[in-house]
Protein backbone atom coordinates (compact mmCIF):
# COMPACT_ATOMS: atom_id res chain seq x y z
CA UNK A 1 0.00 0.00 0.00
CA UNK A 2 1.07 3.31 -0.42
CA UNK A 3 -0.46 7.13 0.88
CA UNK A 4 -1.34 8.95 -2.54
CA UNK A 5 -2.72 12.80 -2.02
CA UNK A 6 -5.95 12.94 -3.98
CA UNK A 7 -6.85 16.71 -4.79
CA UNK A 8 -10.29 17.83 -6.22
CA UNK A 9 -11.59 20.82 -8.57
CA UNK A 10 -14.33 22.29 -9.30
CA UNK A 11 -17.38 20.32 -9.44
CA UNK A 12 -15.08 17.09 -8.22
CA UNK A 13 -13.91 19.41 -5.04
CA UNK A 14 -18.16 20.18 -4.77
CA UNK A 15 -18.67 16.20 -4.76
CA UNK A 16 -15.93 15.01 -2.63
CA UNK A 17 -17.15 18.06 -0.14
CA UNK A 18 -13.37 18.59 0.02
CA UNK A 19 -10.38 20.14 -1.42
CA UNK A 20 -7.86 17.76 -0.58
CA UNK A 21 -7.53 13.90 1.31
CA UNK A 22 -4.55 11.24 2.13
CA UNK A 23 -5.72 8.29 0.68
CA UNK A 24 -3.92 4.34 0.64
CA UNK A 25 -4.28 2.42 -2.01
CA UNK A 26 -2.89 -0.60 -3.72
CA UNK A 27 -3.48 0.54 -7.14
CA UNK A 28 -0.55 1.46 -10.10
CA UNK A 29 -1.84 3.63 -12.48
CA UNK A 30 -3.57 6.80 -12.47
CA UNK A 31 -6.35 5.43 -13.56
CA UNK A 32 -7.23 2.99 -11.00
CA UNK A 33 -6.88 5.34 -8.52
CA UNK A 34 -9.21 7.96 -10.50
CA UNK A 35 -11.95 4.54 -10.62
CA UNK A 36 -11.18 4.19 -6.86
CA UNK A 37 -12.01 8.08 -5.89
CA UNK A 38 -14.62 7.90 -8.53
CA UNK A 39 -16.19 5.20 -6.50
CA UNK A 40 -15.59 6.70 -2.89
CA UNK A 41 -17.11 10.48 -4.01
CA UNK A 42 -19.68 9.30 -6.54
CA UNK A 43 -18.05 11.10 -9.51
CA UNK A 44 -19.64 9.85 -12.81
CA UNK A 45 -16.84 11.50 -15.63
CA UNK A 46 -15.39 9.09 -17.68
CA UNK A 47 -11.74 9.65 -17.21
CA UNK A 48 -12.32 10.67 -21.41
CA UNK A 49 -13.40 14.04 -20.72
CA UNK A 50 -11.49 14.45 -17.44
CA UNK A 51 -6.96 14.60 -16.93
CA UNK A 52 -5.05 14.34 -14.42
CA UNK A 53 -1.96 15.40 -12.88
CA UNK A 54 0.85 14.08 -10.57
CA UNK A 55 2.83 17.00 -8.71
CA UNK A 56 1.25 19.74 -10.56
CA UNK A 57 2.57 18.41 -13.91
CA UNK A 58 -0.06 17.14 -16.73
CA UNK A 59 -0.03 13.13 -16.78
CA UNK A 60 -1.47 10.85 -18.89
CA UNK A 61 -4.27 8.35 -17.09
CA UNK A 62 -1.68 5.25 -17.33
CA UNK A 63 1.21 6.81 -15.33
CA UNK A 64 2.46 5.04 -12.66
CA UNK A 65 1.77 6.82 -9.30
CA UNK A 66 4.31 6.85 -6.05
CA UNK A 67 4.21 7.25 -2.37
CA UNK A 68 4.09 10.36 -2.00
CA UNK A 69 2.74 11.76 -5.12
CA UNK A 70 -0.29 14.77 -5.56
CA UNK A 71 -2.55 13.57 -7.59
CA UNK A 72 -4.94 16.16 -9.24
CA UNK A 73 -8.50 15.63 -10.73
CA UNK A 74 -9.31 17.76 -12.98
CA UNK A 75 -12.40 17.38 -13.83
CA UNK A 76 -14.44 18.05 -17.81
CA UNK A 77 -12.93 21.97 -18.24
CA UNK A 78 -14.48 24.80 -19.59
CA UNK A 79 -12.08 27.68 -20.84
CA UNK A 80 -13.11 30.62 -22.71
CA UNK B 1 10.96 36.02 -32.06
CA UNK B 2 10.04 37.28 -28.62
CA UNK B 3 8.83 34.94 -26.39
CA UNK B 4 5.43 34.12 -25.71
CA UNK B 5 3.86 34.62 -22.17
CA UNK B 6 0.55 33.32 -21.21
CA UNK B 7 -0.93 34.43 -18.10
CA UNK B 8 -3.54 33.86 -15.74
CA UNK B 9 -4.89 36.93 -14.65
CA UNK B 10 -7.20 37.60 -11.30
CA UNK B 11 -7.54 41.21 -12.50
CA UNK B 12 -8.52 43.28 -15.85
CA UNK B 13 -5.42 43.47 -18.02
CA UNK B 14 -4.71 45.99 -20.59
CA UNK B 15 -5.33 44.66 -24.10
CA UNK B 16 -3.33 48.24 -25.29
CA UNK B 17 -0.10 47.43 -23.98
CA UNK B 18 -0.10 43.55 -24.95
CA UNK B 19 -0.79 44.05 -28.45
CA UNK B 20 2.23 46.67 -27.96
CA UNK B 21 4.42 43.77 -27.12
CA UNK B 22 3.94 41.69 -30.01
CA UNK B 23 4.90 44.20 -32.01
CA UNK B 24 8.00 43.82 -34.97
CA UNK B 25 9.37 45.90 -37.57
CA UNK B 26 8.40 42.81 -39.98
CA UNK B 27 4.95 41.77 -38.65
CA UNK B 28 2.00 43.49 -41.26
CA UNK B 29 -0.69 41.13 -39.56
CA UNK B 30 -1.69 41.22 -36.03
CA UNK B 31 -4.99 39.28 -35.17
CA UNK B 32 -6.85 39.29 -31.21
CA UNK B 33 -9.76 37.37 -30.12
CA UNK B 34 -11.54 37.93 -27.11
CA UNK B 35 -14.04 35.70 -24.92
CA UNK B 36 -16.66 38.34 -23.19
CA UNK B 37 -18.72 36.84 -21.03
CA UNK B 38 -22.62 37.08 -22.44
CA UNK B 39 -25.77 37.02 -20.65
CA UNK B 40 -27.31 33.71 -22.34
CA UNK B 41 -25.77 29.96 -22.13
CA UNK B 42 -28.21 26.87 -23.71
CA UNK B 43 -31.03 30.35 -23.65
CA UNK B 44 -30.56 30.32 -19.29
CA UNK B 45 -30.45 34.09 -18.70
CA UNK B 46 -26.55 34.07 -16.90
CA UNK B 47 -26.25 37.46 -14.22
CA UNK B 48 -22.41 36.38 -13.77
CA UNK B 49 -19.82 33.98 -13.49
CA UNK B 50 -16.70 32.46 -11.70
CA UNK B 51 -13.69 30.83 -13.38
CA UNK B 52 -10.97 28.33 -11.24
CA UNK B 53 -8.07 27.68 -12.44
CA UNK B 54 -5.36 25.56 -11.39
CA UNK B 55 -2.70 28.14 -11.66
CA UNK B 56 0.46 26.10 -12.41
CA UNK B 57 -0.59 23.86 -14.63
CA UNK B 58 -2.75 26.30 -16.64
CA UNK B 59 0.11 28.89 -17.16
CA UNK B 60 2.51 26.09 -18.64
CA UNK B 61 -0.23 24.11 -21.09
CA UNK B 62 -0.87 27.75 -21.75
CA UNK B 63 2.60 28.65 -22.81
CA UNK B 64 3.18 25.27 -24.45
CA UNK B 65 0.04 25.94 -26.62
CA UNK B 66 1.52 29.49 -27.54
CA UNK B 67 4.72 27.41 -28.64
CA UNK B 68 3.01 25.47 -30.59
CA UNK B 69 1.45 28.05 -32.70
CA UNK B 70 4.70 30.21 -33.12
CA UNK B 71 6.17 27.23 -34.37
CA UNK B 72 3.20 25.71 -36.43
CA UNK B 73 1.88 29.17 -38.02
CA UNK B 74 5.70 31.17 -38.18
CA UNK B 75 4.11 33.49 -36.05
CA UNK B 76 6.16 36.39 -35.06
CA UNK B 77 4.59 36.91 -31.49
CA UNK B 78 2.15 35.24 -29.46
CA UNK B 79 0.39 36.52 -25.96
CA UNK B 80 -2.72 35.24 -23.97
CA UNK B 81 -4.95 35.62 -20.68
CA UNK B 82 -7.28 34.03 -18.93
CA UNK B 83 -9.61 35.72 -16.11
CA UNK B 84 -10.00 33.77 -13.18
CA UNK B 85 -12.54 34.93 -10.45
CA UNK B 86 -16.23 36.70 -10.56
CA UNK B 87 -16.97 38.46 -13.70
CA UNK B 88 -19.77 40.57 -14.85
CA UNK B 89 -21.62 40.18 -18.04
CA UNK B 90 -19.50 41.85 -21.01
CA UNK B 91 -16.30 40.98 -19.08
CA UNK B 92 -13.09 39.71 -20.99
CA UNK B 93 -12.57 36.10 -20.10
CA UNK B 94 -9.91 35.05 -21.99
CA UNK B 95 -7.66 37.05 -25.07
CA UNK B 96 -5.23 36.03 -27.23
CA UNK B 97 -3.12 38.15 -30.08
CA UNK B 98 -0.95 37.04 -32.58
CA UNK B 99 1.30 38.90 -35.22
CA UNK B 100 2.76 37.62 -38.22
CA UNK B 101 3.98 39.09 -41.61
CA UNK B 102 0.81 38.48 -43.29
CA UNK B 103 -2.67 37.67 -42.59
CA UNK B 104 -3.19 34.29 -42.95
CA UNK B 105 -0.73 32.62 -40.58
CA UNK B 106 -2.44 35.25 -38.17
CA UNK B 107 -5.90 34.50 -38.38
CA UNK B 108 -5.16 30.80 -38.54
CA UNK B 109 -2.73 31.01 -35.28
CA UNK B 110 -4.85 32.72 -33.06
CA UNK B 111 -7.90 30.38 -34.16
CA UNK B 112 -5.36 27.85 -33.01
CA UNK B 113 -4.87 29.42 -29.39
CA UNK B 114 -8.09 29.95 -28.54
CA UNK B 115 -9.64 25.93 -29.32
CA UNK B 116 -6.68 24.59 -27.75
CA UNK B 117 -6.94 26.77 -24.56
CA UNK B 118 -10.47 25.93 -24.40
CA UNK B 119 -9.44 22.41 -24.29
CA UNK B 120 -6.77 21.91 -23.00
CA UNK B 121 -6.40 24.14 -19.99
CA UNK B 122 -7.62 23.47 -16.56
CA UNK B 123 -10.23 26.20 -16.47
CA UNK B 124 -13.97 25.51 -14.97
CA UNK B 125 -16.55 28.07 -15.25
CA UNK B 126 -19.47 28.09 -12.90
CA UNK B 127 -22.01 29.96 -14.46
CA UNK B 128 -24.99 31.98 -12.33
CA UNK B 129 -28.45 31.92 -13.50
CA UNK B 130 -31.35 34.68 -12.88
CA UNK B 131 -33.49 32.41 -11.20
CA UNK B 132 -30.67 31.48 -8.10
CA UNK B 133 -29.17 28.63 -9.29
CA UNK B 134 -25.90 27.51 -10.65
CA UNK B 135 -24.05 25.27 -12.78
CA UNK B 136 -20.66 24.29 -13.55
CA UNK B 137 -20.25 24.47 -17.30
CA UNK B 138 -18.12 21.47 -19.42
CA UNK B 139 -16.48 22.42 -23.08
CA UNK B 140 -19.19 19.31 -24.03
CA UNK B 141 -22.41 21.70 -23.72
CA UNK B 142 -23.06 25.71 -25.17
CA UNK B 143 -20.21 27.98 -25.14
CA UNK B 144 -18.15 30.57 -26.64
CA UNK C 1 -27.75 44.66 -34.55
CA UNK C 2 -26.05 47.94 -34.60
CA UNK C 3 -25.42 49.51 -37.94
CA UNK C 4 -21.90 48.99 -38.80
CA UNK C 5 -19.92 51.72 -39.52
CA UNK C 6 -16.56 51.91 -42.25
CA UNK C 7 -14.46 54.83 -42.15
CA UNK C 8 -11.05 56.60 -44.06
CA UNK C 9 -9.35 58.05 -41.24
CA UNK C 10 -6.72 60.71 -41.95
CA UNK C 11 -5.53 60.85 -38.22
CA UNK C 12 -4.98 57.39 -36.16
CA UNK C 13 -7.79 56.12 -34.49
CA UNK C 14 -8.81 54.57 -31.12
CA UNK C 15 -9.12 50.54 -31.10
CA UNK C 16 -10.06 50.67 -27.87
CA UNK C 17 -13.15 53.06 -28.31
CA UNK C 18 -13.99 51.15 -31.16
CA UNK C 19 -14.22 48.11 -29.59
CA UNK C 20 -16.03 49.46 -26.93
CA UNK C 21 -19.08 50.01 -30.11
CA UNK C 22 -19.58 46.36 -30.82
CA UNK C 23 -20.06 45.33 -27.22
CA UNK C 24 -23.62 43.65 -26.74
CA UNK C 25 -25.41 41.63 -23.77
CA UNK C 26 -25.24 38.27 -26.10
CA UNK C 27 -22.14 39.00 -27.61
CA UNK C 28 -19.64 35.55 -26.19
CA UNK C 29 -16.94 36.33 -28.95
CA UNK C 30 -14.43 39.36 -30.34
CA UNK C 31 -12.45 38.93 -33.13
CA UNK C 32 -10.06 41.60 -34.95
CA UNK C 33 -7.41 42.67 -37.16
CA UNK C 34 -4.73 44.85 -37.70
CA UNK C 35 -2.78 45.51 -40.80
CA UNK C 36 1.11 47.17 -39.54
CA UNK C 37 3.31 48.86 -41.77
CA UNK C 38 6.23 46.27 -42.11
CA UNK C 39 9.67 46.98 -43.18
CA UNK C 40 10.13 44.76 -45.97
CA UNK C 41 8.07 44.10 -48.92
CA UNK C 42 9.16 41.82 -51.77
CA UNK C 43 12.47 41.74 -50.07
CA UNK C 44 12.91 45.94 -50.46
CA UNK C 45 13.47 47.57 -47.44
CA UNK C 46 10.39 49.72 -47.07
CA UNK C 47 10.81 53.29 -44.94
CA UNK C 48 7.40 54.84 -44.98
CA UNK C 49 4.35 54.23 -47.48
CA UNK C 50 1.53 56.68 -48.27
CA UNK C 51 -2.11 55.71 -48.86
CA UNK C 52 -4.32 57.13 -51.19
CA UNK C 53 -8.25 56.53 -51.52
CA UNK C 54 -11.56 57.56 -53.16
CA UNK C 55 -13.03 58.73 -49.75
CA UNK C 56 -16.91 58.61 -51.08
CA UNK C 57 -16.52 55.34 -52.98
CA UNK C 58 -14.36 53.82 -50.55
CA UNK C 59 -16.71 54.27 -47.83
CA UNK C 60 -20.03 53.12 -49.46
CA UNK C 61 -18.15 50.32 -50.71
CA UNK C 62 -16.71 49.14 -47.09
CA UNK C 63 -20.59 49.93 -45.51
CA UNK C 64 -21.47 47.06 -48.04
CA UNK C 65 -18.77 44.82 -47.32
CA UNK C 66 -19.16 45.25 -43.57
CA UNK C 67 -23.19 44.82 -44.32
CA UNK C 68 -22.66 41.65 -45.99
CA UNK C 69 -20.46 39.88 -43.33
CA UNK C 70 -23.27 40.71 -41.02
CA UNK C 71 -25.78 38.59 -42.59
CA UNK C 72 -23.24 36.12 -43.95
CA UNK C 73 -22.10 35.10 -40.16
CA UNK C 74 -24.85 36.37 -38.19
CA UNK C 75 -22.45 38.76 -36.47
CA UNK C 76 -23.64 41.25 -33.84
CA UNK C 77 -21.43 44.00 -34.70
CA UNK C 78 -18.95 45.16 -37.38
CA UNK C 79 -17.10 48.32 -37.45
CA UNK C 80 -13.41 49.23 -39.38
CA UNK C 81 -11.40 51.68 -40.64
CA UNK C 82 -8.93 52.31 -43.00
CA UNK C 83 -5.75 54.97 -42.94
CA UNK C 84 -5.08 57.19 -45.78
CA UNK C 85 -1.77 59.20 -45.85
CA UNK C 86 1.80 58.70 -44.80
CA UNK C 87 2.28 56.38 -42.84
CA UNK C 88 5.51 55.43 -41.01
CA UNK C 89 6.82 51.32 -40.05
CA UNK C 90 4.63 50.10 -37.42
CA UNK C 91 2.01 52.08 -38.23
CA UNK C 92 -1.96 50.56 -38.15
CA UNK C 93 -3.23 50.63 -41.90
CA UNK C 94 -6.34 49.01 -41.22
CA UNK C 95 -8.35 48.11 -38.74
CA UNK C 96 -11.50 45.43 -39.09
CA UNK C 97 -13.69 44.67 -35.48
CA UNK C 98 -16.80 41.93 -35.43
CA UNK C 99 -18.32 40.84 -32.28
CA UNK C 100 -20.79 37.66 -32.71
CA UNK C 101 -22.26 35.08 -30.07
CA UNK C 102 -19.56 32.29 -31.19
CA UNK C 103 -15.95 32.30 -32.05
CA UNK C 104 -16.57 30.40 -35.17
CA UNK C 105 -18.26 33.48 -36.86
CA UNK C 106 -16.07 35.77 -35.12
CA UNK C 107 -13.04 34.72 -36.71
CA UNK C 108 -15.12 33.91 -40.37
CA UNK C 109 -16.56 37.69 -40.60
CA UNK C 110 -13.61 39.10 -39.80
CA UNK C 111 -11.39 37.47 -42.37
CA UNK C 112 -14.16 37.84 -44.64
CA UNK C 113 -14.19 41.85 -44.07
CA UNK C 114 -10.24 41.85 -44.81
CA UNK C 115 -10.29 39.69 -47.63
CA UNK C 116 -12.65 41.89 -49.48
CA UNK C 117 -11.74 44.91 -48.31
CA UNK C 118 -8.00 44.34 -50.24
CA UNK C 119 -9.91 43.97 -53.14
CA UNK C 120 -13.15 45.86 -53.57
CA UNK C 121 -11.53 49.59 -51.77
CA UNK C 122 -10.20 51.82 -54.19
CA UNK C 123 -7.46 52.49 -52.06
CA UNK C 124 -4.09 52.68 -53.28
CA UNK C 125 -0.31 52.33 -51.86
CA UNK C 126 3.05 53.60 -52.68
CA UNK C 127 6.22 52.09 -50.78
CA UNK C 128 9.06 54.68 -50.39
CA UNK C 129 12.11 52.83 -49.92
CA UNK C 130 15.57 53.11 -48.19
CA UNK C 131 17.17 53.06 -51.82
CA UNK C 132 15.10 56.47 -52.84
CA UNK C 133 12.74 54.81 -55.29
CA UNK C 134 8.89 54.76 -54.67
CA UNK C 135 6.49 52.20 -56.51
CA UNK C 136 2.79 52.10 -56.65
CA UNK C 137 1.92 48.89 -55.23
CA UNK C 138 -0.93 46.55 -56.47
CA UNK C 139 -2.84 43.69 -54.55
CA UNK C 140 -1.41 41.07 -57.12
CA UNK C 141 1.91 41.95 -55.63
CA UNK C 142 3.34 41.11 -52.23
CA UNK C 143 1.18 42.46 -49.31
CA UNK C 144 0.15 42.19 -46.06
CA UNK D 1 -19.90 63.24 -79.54
CA UNK D 2 -19.82 63.72 -75.47
CA UNK D 3 -18.30 65.79 -73.63
CA UNK D 4 -17.27 63.31 -70.34
CA UNK D 5 -14.48 63.90 -67.75
CA UNK D 6 -12.21 61.95 -67.07
CA UNK D 7 -10.42 61.58 -63.34
CA UNK D 8 -7.22 59.28 -62.80
CA UNK D 9 -6.13 58.16 -59.69
CA UNK D 10 -2.65 56.86 -58.08
CA UNK D 11 -0.46 55.49 -60.62
CA UNK D 12 -2.90 56.55 -63.21
CA UNK D 13 -3.01 60.20 -62.26
CA UNK D 14 0.92 60.20 -62.46
CA UNK D 15 0.78 58.81 -65.94
CA UNK D 16 -1.44 60.78 -67.42
CA UNK D 17 0.14 63.60 -65.42
CA UNK D 18 -3.22 65.21 -64.80
CA UNK D 19 -6.28 64.58 -62.15
CA UNK D 20 -8.65 65.00 -64.59
CA UNK D 21 -9.91 66.04 -68.28
CA UNK D 22 -12.93 66.81 -70.53
CA UNK D 23 -12.85 64.47 -73.39
CA UNK D 24 -15.18 64.68 -76.20
CA UNK D 25 -15.74 61.06 -77.29
CA UNK D 26 -17.89 59.20 -79.61
CA UNK D 27 -18.23 55.69 -77.22
CA UNK D 28 -20.82 54.09 -75.41
CA UNK D 29 -19.41 52.42 -72.52
CA UNK D 30 -16.79 52.57 -69.85
CA UNK D 31 -14.72 49.90 -71.34
CA UNK D 32 -14.53 51.77 -74.93
CA UNK D 33 -13.59 54.78 -72.83
CA UNK D 34 -11.16 53.22 -70.98
CA UNK D 35 -9.77 51.79 -74.15
CA UNK D 36 -9.92 55.65 -75.67
CA UNK D 37 -7.95 57.05 -72.66
CA UNK D 38 -5.02 54.38 -72.01
CA UNK D 39 -4.14 55.10 -76.14
CA UNK D 40 -3.87 58.32 -74.94
CA UNK D 41 -2.01 57.96 -71.92
CA UNK D 42 -0.25 54.84 -72.19
CA UNK D 43 -1.81 52.67 -69.74
CA UNK D 44 -1.15 49.25 -69.45
CA UNK D 45 -3.24 47.47 -66.95
CA UNK D 46 -6.28 45.59 -68.38
CA UNK D 47 -9.85 46.67 -67.04
CA UNK D 48 -9.92 43.37 -65.49
CA UNK D 49 -7.24 43.97 -63.21
CA UNK D 50 -9.03 47.79 -62.68
CA UNK D 51 -12.55 49.75 -61.47
CA UNK D 52 -14.24 52.32 -62.58
CA UNK D 53 -16.73 54.52 -60.98
CA UNK D 54 -19.59 56.94 -62.50
CA UNK D 55 -20.23 59.74 -60.73
CA UNK D 56 -18.96 58.39 -57.53
CA UNK D 57 -20.65 55.53 -57.53
CA UNK D 58 -18.85 51.94 -58.62
CA UNK D 59 -20.05 51.00 -62.17
CA UNK D 60 -19.84 47.85 -64.55
CA UNK D 61 -17.52 48.24 -67.23
CA UNK D 62 -19.84 47.73 -69.78
CA UNK D 63 -22.24 50.53 -67.87
CA UNK D 64 -23.17 53.49 -71.25
CA UNK D 65 -21.78 56.55 -70.16
CA UNK D 66 -23.60 60.05 -70.39
CA UNK D 67 -23.22 63.47 -71.18
CA UNK D 68 -21.47 65.25 -68.65
CA UNK D 69 -20.94 62.11 -66.72
CA UNK D 70 -17.59 62.08 -64.25
CA UNK D 71 -15.78 58.61 -65.14
CA UNK D 72 -13.28 57.76 -62.19
CA UNK D 73 -10.29 55.27 -63.48
CA UNK D 74 -9.18 53.46 -60.54
CA UNK D 75 -6.02 51.10 -61.20
CA UNK D 76 -5.29 48.26 -59.28
CA UNK D 77 -6.11 48.40 -55.65
CA UNK D 78 -3.78 48.19 -52.69
CA UNK D 79 -5.56 48.26 -49.38
CA UNK D 80 -4.61 46.89 -46.08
Amino acid sequence: MIQVTAKYFAVFREQAGIEAEVLSTSVETAREFYAEVAILHNFSDPVMNCKVAINDELAGWDSVISEGDEVLFFPPVAGG
Amino acid sequence: MSSPVFKIASEPMSITSLNQELRDESAGAYASFEGWVRNLNDSKVVISLEYEAHTAVATSEGEKILVEAIEKFELIAARSFHRIGHLQIGDCAVWVGVSAMHRGPAFEGCRYIIDELKHRLPIWKKEYYLNGNSSWINCQTGNT
